[in-house]
């Protein structure tokens, strides 16, 4: 492994932010990035990787091996949950393995966002369907969850409270959720705007989507670095099990991730964005779409795994090890 | 003024619109709500991180005649067991206007 | 403690001023205000967009005297008359320090 | 009608995002642009329209045209309350009628900008003396709208409650309120700070108040679609007659507006813009005003007509077809 | 329903983690916080400007039994005569679940 | 002194939109930025000048004149408190003499930015240093207030209840809010950023640290005017002496600024930044760390002085006056 991505990766502005925002927290520091703010930075960032994706999309028409890739995108995200809620099963009740594995079968636009940053920063280019791949990935984990949380309870003989046995938890809810969360909702749109505006509109959105975006990745991050941190100290309750799960799992994912690319024959940039993809955990879509589905589920459980283990450990040191992996397997 | 029953509930937000539908049903077609409410309860702090947006409270107030106080309570009683949250019922007089 | 009426207020915002203006009046120099109420009442629906800035409420908390109460709900009624909102009273007791 | 130019205008990227927020309510997306946001953009747009008109302006000194334009906008806007007000009576009491006439008499300074980004893309020049005219027609309706409810009252013998009547419905807080809403001081301000500090200034705030615009004005249509189409169920509360009111008024003023720039002989650009402003309803100052001056009206009845029928239609088909008519119209 | 008292304390916010402690301590594990809330009391107006952030309003709502509240109390008073404030409490009920 | 210059800077963009915001207060527009955005707009400056100070400072290894000035930052922002404190104490209580000693002891970020995108106006350098001499100049003049209220209130025989003499007074407490406390934090983490990832880093920020560095400057100072504005009125409770205080004071200690400067043999811009720095007084930080440190102030004495009065001054007249005469010393 290359030592030098590594760092380079490490210590740009980004990590470092996040870095920073952890320190805030462990300094006891009041610093803290007021209430809504931190929400339109993140609607920004779907919008403009939405909105570059699809400029990038429509410059030509999607190959058979992009196709692929979406289609494989959906089936990994289906996939993933399920060998997760067996491995939780050993420890956990039915609720909070359906919810930490839907977590984990589903993903973080952020850590995808920081992985094209780092992209960026290396030079390597990947392809604009990624980010139609990032979009899909997002639901189907949320449902897959949904039906093994189901199976799990009739098979147990538990009176079935999850989706559909009352008409507030009903399947076209969950789907609704699912579907148009406002996450997924915005980042297809944009992809969509992008590629009917195309070029033209690229010329006069790019200071806007592509300049700043650097600069509020930073800002974001360093509020992740704080609520991550503030977090930190939930793990206690999650005990060493799940502890080691959400370090072990998003290897495991990722080595899923680079099978699959590599399958796919994708190019370098691209499989380390499908990588990225499965080796991240949800803590914003999932969270709250199981809050509704499997409201039995504590959200205390999972949402400190996927933020403050899963993703530190996806941007830090994940995302130059998952490179490395890559490029050795391509040469 | 108007003997009236008042009504506080503390709900995650994600629950507010069944909770207000729940008060409409009852009869209760005046109330206010105060979103971005952070609390603690027997499920742990709920202080809002906008980033999760998992653990948001709404505060609600309605002020309602006893009759409509007792459906909605009827009504909101299974939906706390469910999801956790807060109803206060005090007395007050409602100034007609 | 000392026992005081303890008075709510939920107003259009845009009437805010005059309202607390009204506290003043009626010697009543103490008071909280939450903005960014929400609610229904009988002028409808009143969730404030912020683009339009036409429907937001804001909710006022007065602990006061009976005498200064009974000025105050005197100054008020007619505003709420107008403008519409609501105003409870109930019984409280003041932590004095 | 050049259809080419329709199209590129619906399929900017500005107006593609205000769909996109249509579309978020319409399948019950959690899309939401949180509170003070929108609030910010919506200064920021003031404040860059305002400063860039003032560079624009402090090029040469306003000649005669450029006076008599702003001239003819505050006559414009004085009168169109007078024949609405006169329409609305037919079916609505006078408070409804007043206010509404008002909402029509005025402007919409979000209109306007999303204009100057259409005239921008179709490479049509403008001069800065509009944006002087757009914060010179916000106001004259709102006094307008008073004066024709007081008469009405004082004729149908009403016991007059309106401005002047109380004490705190004084005529001078309603100018102070109608000269000074936070929209027209900052659009005068900027224009001002840009007028003073001309070319150096601009150097500076270039990248802050023109590159960043396309993208910010994107975001605020995004969530002007959401709010749109939330009220857009408010709609069945006004009935057919206000409906067709609100379809068929900003043509009526589009047209009054495009014979009056023929009169001034404007430029094309100037005509558009114009003519556009003729033909927007206010969403924010009017109402505003309006429930302190004539709290006897229904905002209700108002806002979702500016806000989710004349807004986008304006935006929409309204500003190509302006345009065609005046083109054709010049040459 | 249960009888409970209904302690609200508006304090700077400031103080307010001081204040849950203080809640903490007396048992009282269970409240409700509104952030943002303005005032004006003995000790001047306090709308907080963000600028400066000095001065701003928590409102906390606490349900709680008739001990917990004596022991609250107590342990509030020196707080709110050195950073001024105030405290209310009523009677309600508690909607059990 | 130079007319020119005095009018550039009164007449540049940011100082022009304080006038403005000024403004709206006193003809009662509604005008109003909304709440936590202002906060945003200091997070922003607060990083961005850091990191642009980092970057600089990273070129070079600091030489002996550059940590000379940071040793004398550190040295005049402990002594100023003591005179200030002396000439407070003939009117003023302990409590209060000693808040507003602190006041005027540390510093405004914001008068530190605002005269920087003087300089850089004017085309004048300074050092990235200087940033880390605003950052250490926070917090000596709080811990020195502490130890001269507790000084005087020993002498005067009053029973201490100033810091340490309870628990929740500790000093630990009152050092981790002197040192960590937001802006402190956030400034000198950026700086270190900005060290480490030197060029590469700066290339990718640029757009948003520096770019939108001048736009955001004008927005924020607009807020400023408008929360000084409404400061302006509390000034009646601080009477004559105070008032006279606030003008004389930020004076003197330029004038210490510039002697220290001199001295030390500073740079045109680096001498106008120590200036600029030993006069501004805090409105932020201090403040807030007096209310927990001495609640028995009245922030409603101190503020409105440092709001209200010596910051106006010092971004007007204040810095084109402390220009000229650092630049006829020079010559
Ligand atoms: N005793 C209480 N007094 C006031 N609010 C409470 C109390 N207990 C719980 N809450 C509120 O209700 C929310 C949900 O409570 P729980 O379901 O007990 O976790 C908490 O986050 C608090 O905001
Ligand atoms: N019964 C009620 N309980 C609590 N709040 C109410 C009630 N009725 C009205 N309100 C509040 O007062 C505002 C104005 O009420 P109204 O004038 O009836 O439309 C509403 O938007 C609500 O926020
Ligand atoms: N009578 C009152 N009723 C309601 N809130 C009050 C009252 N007096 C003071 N407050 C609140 O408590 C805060 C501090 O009060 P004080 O310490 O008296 O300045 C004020 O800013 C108000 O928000
Ligand atoms: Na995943
Ligand atoms: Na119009
Ligand atoms: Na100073």
């Amino acid at each position: 492994m290359d030592l030098s991505v590594a760092t380079d990766s490490l210590l740009s502005p980004p990590i470092l932010f996040f870095f920073l925002g952890l320190l805030a927290v462990l300094v006891r520091s009041d610093l803290e990035i007021p209430q809504p703010i931190p929400r339109f930075l993140s609607l920004y960032l779907m919008l403009a990787i939405g909105f570059r994706g699809g400029v990038e999309l429509g410059h030509s028409a999607p190959g058979a091996r992009e196709i692929a890739t979406l289609v494989a995108a959906v089936v990994v995200a289906a996939l993933v949950p399920i060998y997760c809620f067996w491995i939780l099963r050993r420890r956990l009740d039915v609720y909070n393995a359906a919810a930490i594995a839907a977590t984990y079968g589903s993903i973080s636009a952020v850590t995808f966002v920081t992985a094209t940053d780092f992209l960026d920063r290396a030079g390597i280019a990947y392809g604009g369907h990624m980010v139609a791949a990032m979009a899909l990935m997002e639901s189907p984990a949320i449902v897959m969850a949904v039906i093994l949380a189901r199976l799990a309870l009739r098979r147990s003989g538990v009176k079935n409270q999850a989706v559909g046995a009352t008409p507030d938890r009903s399947w076209s809810h969950l789907l609704r959720d699912a579907l148009f969360n406002s996450s997924v909702f915005l980042i297809l749109g944009s992809l969509l705007v992008g590629i009917i505006t195309g070029e033209r509109g690229q010329a006069t959105l790019e200071p806007f989507t592509a300049a700043l975006f650097p600069g509020i990745l930073c800002f974001f991050l360093l509020d992740m670095g704080i609520v991550a941190a503030r977090r930190l100290r939930d793990l206690r309750a999650s005990g060493a099990y799940l502890l080691g799960f959400a370090l072990a799992i998003p290897l495991v994912n990722a080595l899923l991730g680079i099978g699959v690319s590599a399958l796919l024959g994708l190019d370098t940039g691209d499989a380390l964005l499908f990588t990225i993809l499965c080796a991240s955990a949800s803590y914003i879509a999932v969270p709250a779409a199981m809050r509704l589905a499997l409201p039995e589920a504590n959200p205390g459980l999972s949402l400190p795994l996927a933020l403050a283990v899963t993703f530190p450990l996806n941007i830090t040191v994940g995302m130059p090890a998952y490179l490395a992996l890559i490029e050795r397997l391509g040469s | 003024m108007q003997a009236v029953k008042r009504v506080e509930i503390v709900i995650d937000t994600l629950e507010l619109d069944r909770v207000l539908e729940l008060l409409e049903q009852s009869g209760i077609s005046g109330y206010t709500v105060l979103r971005n409410a952070e609390g603690k309860g027997q499920r742990g702090v709920r202080s809002g991180d906008d980033v999760t947006r998992v653990f948001q409270n709404s505060y609600v107030l309605a002020a309602c005649s006893a009759e409509e106080l007792e459906r909605v309570v009827t009504a909101l009683r299974p939906v706390l067991k469910r999801v956790g949250g807060v109803c206060l019922v005090s007395d007050a007089l409602w100034l007609m206007h």
